[in-house]
């Protein structure tokens, strides 16, 4: 099978479904030339008019689908990095989320905003954050963060397929990451997790990037014969708590990985399920991993020991296994 | 302008319907009948449907948190609004949206909204629409003086103005922004003139005037079918009532300047010239409004005999439900 | 003492500070005439060009606050509904909230935030929300949520002496509560949570209105023979979870009551953190009481149904409780 | 207008260090000496400088992402950047910001800005500050042709026009936001004609010309100082290089519209122009060059002999401590 790379997957994804269905559009700033980060390579030429170089007017940009999906059409958008949703978040949160409840159910909003999260390169504190638990927290959103090329291609079709609004979050970190993505289209359905490695000790549910490092941690810990298994949600929102919980009900411990700030972040949600799911399964408290309380520092030095990683995953894990002979 | 006799007694009709709704929400709510936020378009029936009058149920419009002409100018059925205001399940939004959310997309009302400045991007998505189908519909933004400040406002502006579409953004300059005079909130008089800045036309025209706003919606509306791009269309107007409800903080505006505005009352002025031009009688006139005045009751009626939206619900409506496995594939 | 309401609170302790330091002015839509909620009320009068009508323009006025407290002002700036706020994050968490740190710490900037939130009166999906953790998430804010006249007014005093970016949500459901307060201006320091009820079978951390829907539920539960323990951390963030913890290690049991939905809300962090620092002592899964998972409908039918309260506290309670004989 | 020979040859000292100072940043990432996003002014020069000699410490003036030029216009010293850009705690803002946030509040700078538009609403306040304290002090608030599309711009207009606090805004226009063209991001050619949506003045200078631009700079900033209210200044200009970085994604612009550009140099169009009117020598030129060009490699030399941040100050500066106990009571 072809090995492909996340920034891959995004506009093959996007070209496939974009050929099956006229009402699709992308829309988003510089996508003729690629985006910014390649998520519409080569659409242009492919798709002319359907692929749109808008002005830099996010909430436009947001209200724009709005209005395109209300009529009938199925838009495409991009909101270059996460960090700009503070200037469209009303469009997002109170239009596109709430217009069908609203409407009384009349309105339908098949709509992805497709954006790229997360610290790692010296971008600084307003090009590096993972605002995902902000929309989690809003019904009428749906969230998918995938940790792989192969889901990324799968949710991506799905999210588009989806009748409702779709926060399609890509992960900057990821997107060199490669694996063996199939050529032909296919679904992976959201809300529904996936364990990426099987395991007895502790349970580890990591997003995004973070999937890579519990993926670290783990190895790292097998050769103390500490057994992790990774949960990866993939759909954020909605959030498939039964796999989590069957795998801690399994384990008995678990850790929660986020890249985000930790305070008030989604795996503070992830965490407060688990323990009223799995209450009486648990031997330790639910362990949180995240960043620190402040913003993302540009300098390499400390964004490094501003992102939490492996290092942290396995420190995370050893609090909480027990005491051996 | 040449204004079929027929379509100037519809325009009266639906203006006499505007006005005869909200009054007797007013009324509703003095006498706490109802619920929430409400926003009288009392005094503004001109500017609805002289712009109104020229579109199908296939165009679209973006309205406000003051959306009940809007709604009632592109077809809305009172039963069903008073139910909605009355928070019942035959309601528009099966009394999930109230008054700031009414809506019914099947009449290409893409709703009230309680945001304010929210309507241009969103009726900028559909104008975008008709023109990716080129099918020849249009949307048409109404939003207040007040709105013209958002920048959301400018953001859509320039991109219907770079894209070409066809979109219609009407100003209803009623000279406040709840209670702050337009002079306080921002330094010129035209809106208008904030056409050029998104290579526009900008076009100011009497909101009171039903016939003007006619005239000037019909141009802007044909040159956004025939895909010559947007325009903007400020018409001056005033609400008879306070910002929300009937009277809600007492605040008072000028008494010399509400009388000089219900001087030139839209349902007065628009009559009177459809009787110099033969266009209707006193007795049609009467008619109108006693038939209108029972149209609302029965509505009333129908709202309060309906069920009262079930908790049962609640949840429904929050997503469309997937579609059946593999459908798309 | 003379009673007032949380209505009359605000614009006392605006006033109090105002005469006090010249720095200080108050920006927002409509305060000449009190503002929607009567904030302001009183104040263009005494403090004529300190009180600032705007235009309907929240970037600007959330940024204005940023620019002039970066000159050196002290700004307290109003967005009427919390709702709002999705037309002016960016500023808010972008820039007010990082421009310290960004900076290097070479910024200071005192600035207030206020904010009304929660559902209640019919006012739908888009003026109802409570959103507070949207803020608590991101470093560099400050939260308060009050929940009666006595805290509003020296939690504010507070609020506008301290030299951070403080998000300042009155609760509309409050508004109305009366209570003592003194005429002088007082501080209650920001960052301490007080336990409003003392109690020895659950305790019960409630926030906003919600610490009001806990004393009910104490009061019913208290003919039943349970003991609740009411903890209102006043302030989000900086949040005090040493009150929280020592209250839980006496009660061993605890339900989180927040107005706002549940999922990823305010109530999941405490959740966490409680099973995270307290894990030991704890008998029972810490319970949620939130709003469920849809907008804010407008039907006063439905909204009673959406809105948290005193019987979901009680219920929330009665599964934790252990059973009696 | 008559301009002192000393303020012409500082001007031109001032434009060499901006230039000199973006080269070497281009090197230093080509070299992978530097992390993170840098925009470099190069070709912008005669802006910045051009209306910062208007400015003392205690006017104000908002940034870009496109910020290096601004700073050192203001007064910035390379050795603070540079430590900055390479992440020491020597730099502005102790290896927090980097390119994108780099500050010095003593100098009135308030940073550039990693998100588009956002420096018009605190610009806004900056001269709100400066109309509240009626201190005589200006805000400029540089921003480009693309932020001219983010509705913060027009909020902070509008806002600026009717309170007519002491604000100039500068629209950079480069002609590319990225790497779309004005043309299609807006569908007008002279932004300064958005001016009249705001009651301001409106004039478009050739950025290229650091005599033009100092001169309009200089009527706004004068007429702001009088209480008399903004202007938005448009100056048309060219940046050298790619959008971020030196040759990013390798996406070239026509060369024929770069050469004609490059062309009207500003580092050899207004050297020119100084010798012709004997404000400067070659010699002197001579000097300039070789003395910032000795000063740039100090400046590189001190940042890179500074330590590196350290991560036991992560989380500090998050949060000013309270002051003690009781001083505000
Ligand atoms: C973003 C936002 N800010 C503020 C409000 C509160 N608000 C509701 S209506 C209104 C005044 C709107 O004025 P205008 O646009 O002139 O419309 P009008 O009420 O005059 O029809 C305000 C400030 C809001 N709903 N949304
Ligand atoms: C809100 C926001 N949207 C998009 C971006 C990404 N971005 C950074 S610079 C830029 C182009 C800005 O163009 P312009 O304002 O003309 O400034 P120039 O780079 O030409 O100096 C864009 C789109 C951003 N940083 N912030
Ligand atoms: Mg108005
Ligand atoms: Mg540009």
């Amino acid at each position: 099978m072809p090995v492909k790379t996340v920034t891959q997957a995004v506009p093959e994804a996007l070209s496939q479904e974009m050929s099956r269905d006229p009402n699709i559009f992308f829309a988003g700033e510089d996508l003729s030339v690629g985006g910014a980060f390649g998520t519409s390579q080569g659409l242009k030429k492919d798709f002319g008019d359907r692929v749109i170089d808008t002005p830099i007017s996010e909430s436009a940009i947001a209200g724009l689908a709005v209005g395109a999906a209300a009529a009938g059409l199925r838009p495409v958008v991009e909101i270059m990095f996460m960090d700009f949703v503070g200037v469209c978040m009303d469009e997002i949160v109170n239009q596109m989320a709430k217009m069908k409840y609203m409407f009384g159910g009349k309105a339908t909003l098949p709509i992805v905003v497709t954006t790229a999260a997360g610290a790692g390169f010296s971008m600084a504190a307003q090009h590096s954050q993972s605002l995902e638990a902000w929309f989690c927290h809003i019904p009428g959103l749906k969230v998918v963060m995938p940790s792989n090329a192969y889901d990324t291609k799968g949710l991506l079709i799905s999210a588009i397929r989806d009748d409702n609004p779709v926060i399609f979050i890509v992960i900057k970190r990821n997107l060199r990451l490669r694996e063996e993505v199939p050529d032909e289209p296919y679904a992976i359905p959201l809300g529904v997790a996936e364990v990426k490695r099987e395991g007895s000790d502790v349970t580890v549910v990591a997003t995004g990037h973070m999937v890579t490092q519990a993926q670290r941690a783990a190895d790292q810990l097998a050769e103390r014969g500490v057994s992790l298994e990774v949960v990866d949600p993939r759909t954020l929102s909605p959030l498939d708590m039964d796999t989590i919980v069957a795998s801690v009900q399994k384990t008995s411990r678990a850790v929660v990985a986020q890249e985000g700030v930790q305070f008030c972040g989604f795996g503070a949600e992830i965490a407060a399920a688990i323990q009223e799911q799995a209450f009486d399964y648990l031997d330790a408290p639910v362990k949180r991993v995240g960043a620190p309380f402040s913003p993302v520092p540009f300098s390499p030095s400390l964004e490094e020991a501003w992102l939490p990683a492996a290092d942290d995953i396995v420190a995370a894990v050893d609090e909480i296994l027990p005491a051996r002979a | 302008m040449d204004i079929a006799h027929d379509t100037l007694r519809q325009m009266y009709e639906r203006m006499v319907l505007l006005r005869e709704f909200d009054e007797r929400c007013g009324r509703l709510m003095q006498e706490n009948r109802t619920k929430g936020a409400v926003h009288l378009y009392c005094g503004e029936e001109a500017v609805a449907v002289g712009v109104c009058t020229h579109l199908s149920n296939d165009d679209y419009i973006t309205s406000t948190h003051r959306g009940h002409g809007h709604l009632l100018a592109k077809g809305g059925d009172p039963k069903f609004m008073y139910a909605e205001l009355f928070g019942r399940s035959s309601g528009y939004c099966k009394g999930k949206g109230g008054s700031m959310h009414i809506a019914d997309l099947d009449l290409g009302m893409l709703g009230a909204n309680g945001i304010v400045g929210a309507g241009p991007p969103i009726a900028l998505g559909a104008a975008f629409a008709c023109h990716y189908r080129q099918d020849g519909n249009v949307a048409v933004c109404f939003f207040g003086d007040g709105a013209s400040n958002e920048g959301t406002f400018h953001e859509a502006a320039n991109m219907a103005g770079l894209f070409r579409v066809p979109l219609v953004l009407v100003c209803e300059n009623n000279l406040y922004g709840e209670w702050t005079k337009q002079a306080d909130h921002q330094p010129i008089d035209d809106i208008a003139d904030r056409a050029a800045s998104y290579d526009m036309p900008g076009v100011t025209v009497d909101g009171m005037d039903a016939f003007a706003v006619y005239e000037a919606a019909g141009e802007a509306i044909a040159r956004a079918r025939r895909g010559e791009g947007p325009t903007l269309l400020e018409c001056k107007t005033y609400r008879y009532y306070d910002h929300v409800g009937v009277d809600f903080g007492k605040i008072v505006r000028d008494p010399d300047e509400v009388a000089a505005w219900k001087a030139r009352d839209p349902l007065e002025q628009f009559p009177r010239r459809l009787m110099e031009m033969g266009a209707i009688t006193q007795t049609e006139v009467d008619r109108i409004t006693s038939e209108t005045r029972a149209r609302i009751e029965a509505a009333v009626d129908f709202a309060e005999a309906s069920p009262v939206a079930d908790p049962a619900f609640l949840l429904d409506d929050v997503y469309t439900p997937a579609a059946a496995e593999g459908a798309h594939v």
